[in-house]
């Protein structure tokens, strides 16, 4: 919608500030608004206010030490960061982890992932509102951290994966909860589709709103749902797959326009295609050991390695450099809410504040992830 | 002596007036809280008193003893006038509502449009406590609430006009008399009316999917970011009360007033309707997402509107042709 | 005109459903719980506060002081001052864990070689003063 | 057209010994001299198609600085890395922004963390420290009256 500015009557633009503390912000993200009455003319963020300096912390921490901050990366989806950094640190020493571990990660993960959606979706309708599905959305979520917590031991920064593999088995009686979660969750994920996804208010709000074309999408660098949102068709787990992903079959959502609707669509089709992940691969879990024969003091030989998985908010990739010691070089934390916020600026000019709040909503980005 | 006699038996009335209304805000507050809970599969205020009924008196003493924060350079005064006529605009509007056959505060002949004149101010003292609080934030939700009851008023007294033009007078224990047994309740032969209005009264509330003006999300609080303590009790306090009175008007034009079925007294089948519709109202809020601003506006003006007159035009062509 | 009356049609019954969905659950029952009055069962691998583990009947514990726990901590919230007895035995005299820093990872849990630290499952750990937060293991 | 066609063309395009190319482990790596940083990069954005670039970043060998530029194709699905070696204090690299609009960011942040200067970079602001904090945190010599010497485990 081109926006143009009548001059006949000397009206003056002025500043908003959608500070740090801002209800909608998800997080300390501060966003200077040019405003002309209510219409956005330019959206200027702010970062850093969550910069914990990860990148500096990890080369005076040893690779198994760092684990624990790896989850504070992305706290929302934490055991998808894990498997990222995981993944990267076992390319760089060359370690092939057992296929039960691997089988376990994936479960885990993917729970996660849903977990992770679910915070996307109460807290995004909120935005629009809707303040009830947050809590049926929450409900949801309960169940999850229980049976992660059973697993892990933790509700939130789980620490459970290790370099080679995962710190204890499932603990019995998993399977058959993990497996009456999937049941019990698609129904309910339909219910989360009637109480928005047809709304007539909600269509007016997100319809044709916030649009990223395909281009746009790639040259920001914006990944998972994001782009998928957008039309292009990729997903790491599919596209360069790792782990045991090619043994399970899911499909990828796409959206058509860019829009805030697609986006939100595309993260609702993705709860579903975990909940089919996680059936399969608790059918498919082998027996064996869940730890790969790994030093002690782990010391990779002098090198580097860019490992990358499929987050919740698009691609987590850790580029790894060792010189031979215990303690990395450097560590590059490549995360996909850094990229997708570079996108909100073209994508809210000419809109309403309350569209920013909905197009902010819908890129789903954690300011643990933006700073790092 | 008839003259001290009449201002005594008025200040009674106004006094019994504003007791009935204090205690029924105070309890819709908290049935809205309970209310709200029971939809979101949570339990509500349980802790203050059995069922947690005496939590909307805490709430007003923790209001009461809470300091008045007042922004550094806004206009002091219309700071603190802004929440005192917003109440008194709701309150006012209790004169005319007939709770049973005689009980009335003031019997006027013309109780609707007194009624419509007198919530209109609310307007101002919400516009007041927008420009007052030197906030942005405020002043915006003030500009978009003064947009948004401007622009719902036209539907919602057309709307009026058909109930206006069956019972052929504007004294409103004259509509309810005249909406003869059950199935003479205006809502009958006003369906699209009654729709009309019930819309048009949740925009006028600023409530529900219409929450422009205070919306959370995006104006924090809109105009009353800048308010704390009792000034924020009174907004508090104003918005159940309009609620209340919205639902009471419901009530008489569409809903047959006092008239019940015999068992119990006239104004607890007036309250107990007004309950229903209140009950409507909450399932409203806690159900929709928000419009945005511009969307309200069109949807006001280029649905609700010529839809009442619709409806106005249709049930002149009907009465014509009885 | 159809096309027109059937999509405001669809409009008027999403926003129904909608209400429904939430009327269905205005009836079912809360799914949240009093929480000073229930308290949650936490499953046995819940991760809270470091402890040493103490033999019931002895009384003792099976620490070495060999210093694993400190080293491995990512926080470096632990901190033990090592004694050694008459016969040349490593013991800690005083072994603090500082919970302001501690990430309740585990790691120290499980690099100890005498299995002689667990995590139980205490989880209301709000103290009035940052001195408390520091706690011996030491009985 | 395979990795080794692409190194054919890449090489055809800039003779001489400024570029070296060789594929590791399915990783097609790239070294270049500072300079023709653009040049080559538009190069590989448009003939070569490599659209998306996953991040840029620097890694301080206390000599000098090693940048490394992750790139992908949606088209061909291949990956390329791009290695050039700048000097360590106030090093020059021409900025690639106007190619890849993610490298604007990616470009502050490794600027103020590492203080290479990025020419031609439209918006060369701090992006997430603070305005008034001197020195670049992530060289291996930083040193700040806050961070005490951890005890090395």
């Amino acid at each position: 919608m081109k926006y143009e500015i009548e001059k006949d009557i000397m009206t003056d633009n002025y500043y908003l500030n959608m500070g740090p503390q801002h209800p909608s912000t998800h997080g300390v993200l501060r966003l200077v608004l040019r405003l002309d009455g209510e219409t956005v003319l330019d959206a200027v963020p702010d970062l850093g206010y969550l910069h914990r300096g990860m990148e500096k912390i990890a080369e005076s921490r040893t690779y198994s030490q760092f684990l624990p901050f790896v989850d504070r990366i992305d706290y929302i989806a934490a055991l998808l960061n894990e498997h990222g950094y995981c993944l990267a640190v076992e390319k760089l020493l060359g370690v092939t982890v057992p296929a039960r571990a691997e089988y376990i990660r994936v479960i885990v993960a993917e729970l996660n992932r849903i977990a992770s959606h679910i915070v996307w979706y109460g807290p995004f309708a909120m935005d629009l509102g809707a303040i009830t599905p947050f809590l049926y959305a929450f409900r949801e979520r309960e169940m999850i951290l229980d049976m992660l917590e059973s697993v892990s031991g933790q509700r939130l920064t789980f620490a459970y994966m290790r370099i080679g593999g995962v710190r204890q088995d499932l603990p019995e009686g998993f399977i058959e909860k993990a497996r009456a979660f999937c049941k019990y969750l698609k129904p309910k994920i339909d219910e989360y589709e009637t109480l928005l996804t047809e709304n007539a208010i909600f269509l007016k709000r997100t319809k044709g709103v916030g649009i990223l074309s395909g281009e746009a999408a790639i040259n920001y660098g914006c990944t998972g749902p994001v782009l998928r949102g957008s039309g292009v068709k990729y997903d790491i787990r599919k596209n360069s797959p790792y782990s045991v992903y090619p043994e399970l079959e899911f499909d990828i959502p796409t959206g058509t326009v860019g829009d805030t609707w697609d986006r939100y669509k595309v993260r609702l089709e993705e709860m579903r295609q975990s909940a089919r992940i996680i059936e399969q691969a608790l059918e498919k879990l082998p027996s064996g050991p869940i730890m790969a024969e790994v030093p002690k003091i782990i010391k990779p030989a002098p090198g580097e390695a860019y490992g990358r998985a499929e987050s919740s908010r698009g691609e987590i990739g850790f580029f790894v450099v060792s010189d031979g010691t215990q303690y990395p070089v450097r560590l590059k934390i490549r995360t996909g809410s850094f990229s997708n916020l570079s996108a909100l600026r073209d994508l809210v000019k000419g809109l309403k504040i309350a569209d920013v709040v909905a197009v902010l909503g819908s890129i789903d980005i954690v300011l643990g992830e933006v700073d790092r | 002596m008839t003259l001290l006699f009449e201002l005594i038996k008025q200040l009674i009335i106004a006094a019994v007036l504003l007791g009935f209304i204090a205690v029924n805000a105070m309890f819709l507050i908290w049935l809205e809280r309970r209310l709200c809970a029971r939809f979101q599969v949570r339990i509500g205020p349980n802790r203050v008193g059995f069922q947690g009924c005496l939590q909307p008196i805490a709430d007003m003493i923790k209001l009461l003893q809470k300091e008045n924060i007042v922004p550094k350079d806004s206009d002091q005064l219309i700071h603190l006038l802004a929440p005192i006529v917003v109440f008194t605009a709701a309150f006012m509007a209790y004169l005319s509502l007939p709770f049973g056959p005689k009980l009335i505060a003031l019997d006027m002949d013309m109780g609707i449009l007194y009624i419509f004149a007198v919530t209109t101010l609310s307007v101002i003292g919400i516009l007041m406590a927008g420009w007052g609080s030197n906030n942005k934030y405020s002043l915006l939700g003030g500009m978009r609430s003064v947009a948004q009851i401007i622009s719902y008023e036209i539907p919602l007294v057309l709307s009026i006009f058909g109930v206006i033009m069956l019972s052929n007078t504007l004294r409103l224990p004259g509509i309810v008399e005249s909406q003869k047994g059950f199935f003479g309740w205006y809502i009958f032969q006003q369906p699209l009316a009654f729709v009309i209005y019930i819309i048009a009264a949740t925009a006028e509330l600023n409530r529900a999917p219409f929450d422009i003006p205070e919306a959370e999300s995006e104006l924090t609080a809109g105009y009353h970011t800048e308010y704390s303590g009792m000034r924020f009790g009174i907004f508090f306090l104003a918005e159940f009360t309009s609620m209340f009175m919205v639902s009471a008007l419901a009530v008489c034009l569409f809903l047959g007033g006092w008239q019940g079925f015999g068992i119990l007294p006239a104004p607890l089948w007036f309250i107990g309707k007004c309950y229903a519709v209140i009950f409507l109202l909450i399932w409203f809020r806690w159900t929709f997402p928000r419009l945005r601003v511009d969307q309200l506006m069109a949807f006001g003006w280029k649905i609700l509107t010529p839809l009442a007159f619709l409806n106005i035009l249709v049930t002149g062509l009907l009465i014509s042709v009885k | 005109m159809i096309k027109f009356t059937v999509k405001v049609f669809k409009r008027v019954t999403s926003l129904l459903e909608g209400m429904a969905v939430t009327i269905k659950y205005f009836f079912s029952g809360p799914v949240t719980m009093q929480y000073p009055d229930k308290k949650w069962t936490l499953p046995e691998r819940a991760r809270g506060v470091v402890t040493l583990i103490i033999d019931k009947e002895t009384g003792k514990h099976r620490c070495i002081a060999c210093l694993a726990c400190v080293r491995t901590c990512p926080n470096f919230s632990l901190a033990v001052e090592v004694k050694t007895d008459e016969n040349k035995k490593r013991y800690p005299g005083k072994f603090t864990l500082e919970l302001g820093k501690c990430m309740f990872c585990g790691l120290c849990v499980d690099s100890c070689p005498t299995k002689a630290l667990m995590m139980n499952n205490e989880y209301e750990l709000a103290v009035y003063t940052r001195k408390e937060l520091t706690r011996s293991l030491l009985p | 057209m395979t990795d080794q066609d692409r190194i054919k063309q890449l090489l055809e395009r800039f003779p001489g010994n400024s570029l070296t190319a060789a594929p590791d482990n399915g990783v097609l790596s790239v070294t270049i001299r500072p300079e023709n940083i653009a040049l080559v990069c538009s190069f590989l954005s448009g003939t070569l198609k490599y659209d998306y670039l996953h991040f840029l970043t620097c890694i301080d060998r206390t000599d000098k600085l090693e940048m490394r530029y992750y790139l992908y194709s949606y088209s061909h699905q291949g990956t390329l890395v791009i290695k050039t070696d700048i000097a360590r204090l106030n090093g020059k690299i021409s900025s690639v922004s106007s190619i890849w609009k993610t490298a604007e960011w990616h470009e502050r942040e490794t600027s103020e963390l590492f203080g290479v200067v990025f020419e031609g970079h439209p918006d060369p602001r701090r992006l997430l420290l603070d305005d008034d904090m001197d020195g670049h945190p992530l060289l291996k010599d930083f040193t700040h009256k806050v961070l005490v010497k951890l005890p090395k485990a």
